[in-house]
């Protein structure tokens, strides 16, 4: 036994070493990108693809030549979906690896467990993920979509497709709530009643006397941004206790891991959402991007819109670096905050040089069949909410995280 | 009590100025609501009992007979859950697979784990519950490599129908009768049976098992893989009404344990009294508050439950039934 | 309990300084700061299980609120010193209210458990569904599943402005893990401690000898958990952030992981065994060749069936038998173990 | 003349429908030693649990000179300067003799004295040889004694043995009695036993319990000759 147990120690030593030896090991002359995701543990599925986007993004820039005749070296950390971890990667990309931008965190609290880490060492940060917005900091960008640009765009389609009376169920948490109080002001706004509102914390996956709760309202919608694994089974027990045909279902959250292809159709069938990003948008950056995916990946498809955020994020900065024309992290800034934009996959992407969040296309969708499929797109959707609050270029060392008061 | 404070709640919330429910049902009358409601509420309740009888069946049988607490009790439901969805992802009916295949296959595993890690620990109760922690862990290792990380499931076999003006769902009446027939089932195997005999001998004295001349070592290997089938079949069971990740047993392992620590030293009356306790206290505060305030009142409950019956339930009442 | 207290307190300082002097050359002090914060915690467990035979399910809810606690009282305060203190009194007190309740119940080992492990997750639970604007605590929101960001950290007392952090930060956390080291080497030597364990071995005797047992395993419970706060509070420094994960239950398994390895009834074993998994987990998330809590969990597996003891004791075991020999009372003991066969 | 150190008056127990313990009147005086004898199941040691604090008597009261100490904990009746032994050997097996020893010395006085008392404690039970030893790595007999040691370490003025001569050789329960002879100058002394030739080498008065009730107390001779008593408990062991 005592040979067995050598052995393991003796292995475990080797694979120390080993894992030791990328983050060494340096070409000079390189760019060096940090990428922090959870590539493990619960929030893979999002962490997973966005993982793939970046390094697809990273492989385009460096086909094309490089940044500034230099290629672009990605260094990696998987969080495991510890937020611990987050404090202590933010750590070693800035201080140790050195790294000239970091791309990363995927909630919001991985988001700010780095944040600071970032300004303070000035190591430029984007962070592209969906979130409840108010982000008022001049060394981060932003490119996903806040509740404003979303919310604003689904609850009105939602709405006209169903009825007046709402009832919100949220994820218990930042995103939670306070999208819950972007769609009770854009219901009021649009002549609607909301009901009730609930939260349910992230593991809450028994929905039974919830939905019991629902149908003594009597609603005619079910906004529900409700987030990860456990809550996935709301849509099911929706569907089993024979829900579906009832009251329309709206979410700002479903798909955005590729739920859609969980569900079966008859559970997923017609619900509604607003997104930057669908595998069934109809243009020529799509069809291309999908094709390079499947191309680089095996066949793969788990491409989604946080995937993409991720994807236009690198290739914001990436513009950013040809405008500057200089790796200098004030340059970067100074040359997005000119307003650059950027073609994706998702559509056009503007910088919004007044709270470093992004101007961007929000589609309407429907899912159908395992699939969201685009019923209309509204072009360039300003994000409002945090632009009530913030104001990069009144206010440049502002350094908060505004909650919107609606 | 139940259907007063939910009603009073529901009207708080819902029915600001009494207006008339929903435009639909023109003739919603207030009696007829709190009649379907309260049916509805007694459905949700009686779900609540029985899908904690069926999480925590496993773990009992294992404790009472074993005196070993499984704390991969909870993988082996997630193992149950995947093995339903991959028997049903290659075309095998969804109730073979729940019911029979699962079972068979987290059973077969279970044996699996009681001979090569299990029986070198009998009779040292914290080993193996640090062991089975971290065959649990083992086990999430496994099944994120294999199944990957990403949610899957299967949608439910059974549809919804209609009471009164109310959709529930018919898949809870399938748990609830899945969790009667298992108790039935259980009474029956311990008091009809020659095995069930031998267990009970074993539940109250493990050595008289062994001076009878029946092999303990056997006992054991048969009892853990009753306990880890009992626990694949709640998996499967429940495995539809769930997004399956690997991580899923976490969620059903604390709530286990509770309930069979708190039920005490008798085998089906200590399930049945302390799933019966949990159930309708979570469901009352679930209904009245919020979901969050239905856990932490099972949870507070269990304190209190211990607090003032250090050994469980069945330790105070009911001594000596099975 | 043959070395003099003179003598291992000097061993300890000559060591620790050798440690903190060499390790920021190997690691970098950052990463060194969580790991020295892990032994600290590892180490408030290994005082509790291996000392005082209180397998406690919950210590990361001490922990979690230790941290918490630094996190609301930092915001509302703007300096660190007071919050540090109130870090590590309030899971003191916390500890000590649920400890009487449990060891006046008689609640011993599996119970125990339940109750620790029901309490760590109603903690949880609560302060994971406080996102709402309701739930604030003077100037601090709570934040729910996304913690408290941005509260002020160390700084030199009365000087709210001078930040103790990076390397320096390393170098307190580091002396303050030495110092309670300290504190638990005297605290076991003293009578409490000589009786904790006599508590450990035998309860009914040492009630029987009338010891109060009840009051002795709250009192020791309590000093386990402001250890664990002081960590907490330590760890929120370090991370900048507190979130309600501090209170999971997978913390509370990784706690009790770090003394089985490292080596129950030991001090050194816990403080080693939480330093080098810590060490390991950070190793192996920048690969992703075999899943991380596979391994975790192999681990234990292991450690449970074939080295229950933990390393610390086989180590010192395989030392006594290879180098001991020039040593009188080792031999002495062996001949006596023959004599009684 | 001398004092009452032990009483009990109308000592009851019920578990559930059984009767273990049964309306118990019992009263023993200073430097007193008495025995407790009956068949298995007669309630000796429930009455024994009782008055040390290991159970709370449905009804009825214990008083330890004077004072009523019903429904106390063990660890305060012990403080009032009673000393225990249960029946099975409770000892702390991992630590060696003298840390046993000093553990009971320590609880009614300083580090330094009870050392003192430890060593002197080893020296008169002749625990010279093993004092480092630890107790799991010892014979029953030798368990035993220092478990006396514990008891005799804090000059107890009532000792309450649970059957202190089960299991030992011949020689070990002579060595025995000595000792429980030696603590009778000072403490009074209660001992639940079956062995009826330790008892007989031991006792004077005995108390005959039956059925949870006492059935005769009186000097062993006159009891051991009683016919009522061979036939519930010496007419069953033949």
């Amino acid at each position: 036994m005592s040979l067995n147990r050598r052995d393991f120690l003796g292995r475990t030593a080797a694979l120390t070493t080993t894992a030791m030896l990328p983050t060494a090991v340096f070409a000079d002359g390189t760019i060096k990108l940090g990428s922090i995701l959870d590539a493990s543990g619960p929030f893979d599925a999002y962490g997973k693809p966005m993982d793939q986007a970046m390094r697809m993004a990273v492989a385009e820039i460096n086909e094309a030549g490089g940044l500034l005749g230099r290629q672009v070296e990605v260094t990696a950390y998987d969080t495991q979906s510890d937020m611990a971890l987050y404090s202590q990667y933010g750590q070693q990309l800035t201080r140790q690896d050195k790294v000239d931008v970091v791309h990363g965190g995927i909630l919001s609290a991985s988001r700010e467990a780095i944040r600071q880490t970032m300004r303070k060492t000035k190591t430029l940060y984007f962070y592209n993920v969906l979130y409840e917005g108010g982000v008022c900091d001049r060394n981060i960008f932003i490119n996903g979509v806040t509740p404003a640009q979303q919310v604003e765009a689904l609850v009105p389609f939602a709405m006209k497709n169903s009825g007046k009376k709402v009832y919100i169920l949220a994820a218990d948490y930042n995103y939670g709530q306070i999208t819950a109080r972007w769609i009770q002001k854009f219901v009021a706004d649009n002549g609607g009643e909301v009901v009730g509102t609930d939260f349910f914390p992230l593991d809450v996956s028994d929905f039974g006397s919830t939905i019991a709760k629902v149908q003594t309202a009597g609603p005619d919608l079910v906004i529900a941004p409700l987030v990860g694994g456990a809550h996935l089974s709301f849509f099911r027990q929706w569907a089993a206790a024979g829900m579906k045909d009832k009251i329309a279902l709206a979410s700002t959250t479903l798909g955005v891991g590729n739920e859609h292809k969980v569900l079966t159709p008859e559970e997923g069938n017609g619900i509604m959402c607003a997104y930057n990003y669908s595998q069934e948008l109809d243009t020529p950056e799509n069809a291309q991007f999908k094709e390079k995916w499947a191309a680089m990946f095996d066949g793969d498809q788990s491409m989604h819109e946080i995937a993409v955020s991720h994807y236009h994020g690198i290739k914001t900065w990436a513009e950013g670096v040809r405008q500057a024309g200089s790796l200098d992290r004030m340059a970067i800034i100074e040359a997005l905050e000119t307003g650059i934009s950027i073609m994706g996959p998702g559509g056009k992407v503007t910088v919004d040089p007044k709270t470093h969040h992004a101007v961007l296309d929000v589609h309407l969708m429907q899912m159908q069949d395992q699939q969201m499929k685009v019923i209309e797109t509204l072009p360039q959707r300003q994000p409002v909410d945090t632009q009530a609050v913030c104001d990069l270029s009144a206010n440049p060392n502002d350094n908060t995280q505004y909650e919107i008061q609606i | 009590m139940t259907t007063r404070s939910t009603k009073s709640k529901s009207n708080r919330v819902f029915l600001p100025g009494g207006v008339p429910l929903a435009p639909r049902h023109p003739f919603y009358s207030f009696k007829q609501v709190s009649m379907d409601l309260s049916f509805v509420i007694a459905v949700e309740v009686l779900y609540a009992v029985a899908s904690l009888v069926l999480i925590s069946a496993g773990l009992a049988v294992v404790f009472g007979m074993m005196k070993v607490i499984n704390l991969a009790h909870g993988e082996f439901m997630m193992l149950g859950g995947y093995t339903t969805i991959t028997a049903v992802g290659l075309g095998v009916n969804v109730f073979i697979a729940m019911l029979v295949i699962a079972p068979l296959v987290v059973g077969l595993i279970g044996l699996i784990v009681e001979r090569l890690v299990i029986r070198h620990l009998y009779g040292r109760l914290v080993d193996t519950m640090l062991a089975t922690w971290g065959l649990s862990l083992v086990f999430i290792g496994l099944a994120t490599m294999i199944f990957g990380n990403t949610t899957t499931g299967i949608s439910t076999p059974i549809p919804g129908f209609a009471v009164g003006d109310y959709q529930i769902s018919g898949y809870n009446f399938f748990i609830i009768v899945v969790a009667a027939v298992l108790v039935i089932a259980m009474l029956a195997v311990l008091r009809g049976t020659r095995a069930g005999l031998i267990a009970r001998g074993t539940m109250q004295r493990a050595d008289m098992a062994a001076a009878l001349g029946y092999s303990p070592d056997r006992i054991y290997m048969a009892t853990f893989f009753c306990g880890s089938a009992l626990s694949g079949l709640a998996g499967a069971v429940l495995a539809p009404l769930v997004g399956l990740v690997p991580t899923s047993g976490g969620a059903y392992i604390a709530k286990a344990f509770i309930t069979v620590i708190a039920g005490g030293p008798s085998l089906i009356a200590g399930l049945l009294s302390s799933a019966t306790s949990f159930g309708v206290v979570n469901q009352v505060f679930t209904f009245a508050i919020s979901p969050v305030i239905g856990e932490v009142a099972l949870l507070v409950a269990a304190v209190v439950l211990l607090r003032l019956m250090p050994q469980g339930i069945t330790g105070r009442f009911f001594k000596g039934k099975l | 309990m043959e070395r003099s207290l003179g003598r291992e307190i000097i061993a300890t300082l000559i060591v620790s300084a050798l440690l903190i002097w060499l390790l920021p050359m190997v690691i970098a002090t950052y990463t060194l700061t969580v790991l020295v914060i892990y032994g600290m915690l590892g180490l408030s467990l290994g005082l509790i299980w291996g000392f005082g035979g209180i397998l406690c399910f919950g210590q990361a809810a001490f922990f979690g609120l230790g941290a918490y606690t630094y996190a609301i009282a930092a915001i509302n305060f703007g300096e660190s010193t007071v919050p540090m203190l109130l870090a590590v009194l309030v899971p003191l007190i916390f500890a000590a209210v649920l400890g009487a309740l449990m060891f006046y119940g008689r609640l011993t080992d599996v119970y125990l458990g339940v109750i620790t492990l029901v309490v760590t997750l109603i903690l949880f639970k609560f302060v994971n569904s406080t996102a709402g604007p309701q739930y604030v605590i003077g100037n601090a929101r709570l934040g729910g599943y996304n913690g408290i960001p941005g509260f002020q950290t160390l700084n030199v007392p009365g000087n709210p402005d001078a930040y103790i952090w990076g390397d320096p930060y390393f170098y307190f956390c580091a002396v303050a893990l030495v110092i309670v080291f300290l504190l638990v080497t005297w605290l076991l030597r003293s009578s409490f401690g000589r009786v904790a364990i006599g508590i450990r071995e035998n309860e009914t005797r040492m009630a029987l000898m009338g010891y109060d047992v009840a009051a002795r395993k709250t009192v020791l419970f309590a000093t386990g958990a402001a250890i664990a706060g002081l960590a907490g509070a330590l760890f929120a420094n370090w991370g900048e952030i507190v979130t309600p994960g501090l209170f999971s239950l997978g913390q509370s398994a990784e706690i009790i992981i770090w003394c089985i390895v490292g080596g129950l009834g030991t001090r050194l074993g816990p403080v080693l065994g939480a330093a080098g998994l810590a060490y390991l987990k950070f190793v192996l998330g920048q690969q992703s060749l075999i899943d991380n809590t596979l391994i975790t969990g192999l681990i234990l597996v292991l450690f449970v069936l074939f080295l229950p003891k933990g390393l610390v004791p086989a180590v010192s075991a395989l030392w006594k038998a290879s180098f001991g020999r020039a040593r009188r009372r080792p031999l002495a003991r062996q001949r006596r173990k023959a004599r009684h066969g | 003349m001398a004092e009452t150190v032990l009483e009990t008056h109308g000592l009851t127990m019920r578990f559930g429908g059984v009767t273990a313990s049964d309306n118990v009147n019992f009263s023993l005086k200073a430097r007193e030693l008495r025995c407790l004898i009956g068949p298995n199941g007669a309630g000796k040691s429930t009455f024994f649990k009782c008055v040390t604090g290991l159970l709370t008597p449905t009804e009825g009261q214990v008083f330890m000179r004077g004072q009523d100490v019903t429904g106390w904990q063990p660890h305060q009746i012990a403080s009032l300067g009673v000393g225990i032994k249960t029946q099975t050997p409770n000892v702390m097996d991992a630590l060696n003799v003298h840390e046993n020893i000093w553990l009971s010395a320590r609880r009614f006085h300083d580090s330094a004295e009870a050392k003192a008392r430890t060593d002197t404690i080893i020296d008169r039970l002749a625990l010279g040889a093993i004092a480092r030893t630890e107790l799991g790595q010892l014979a029953h007999g030798e368990r035993q004694r220092v478990e006396l040691g514990l008891v005799a370490v804090a000059d107890p003025w009532l000792v309450l043995l649970d059957e202190p001569a089960a299991g030992m050789s011949a020689q070990d329960v002579d060595r025995m009695t000595e000792i429980i002879h030696e603590l009778t100058r000072s403490a009074a002394v209660v001992i639940v036993e079956h062995d009826m030739q330790f008892i007989r080498s031991i006792a004077e008065t005995v108390t005959v319990f039956h059925q949870g009730a006492v059935l005769m107390e009186d000097h062993v001779d006159r009891v051991m000759s009683d016919p009522t008593v061979r036939a519930v408990y010496l007419g069953k062991k033949a």
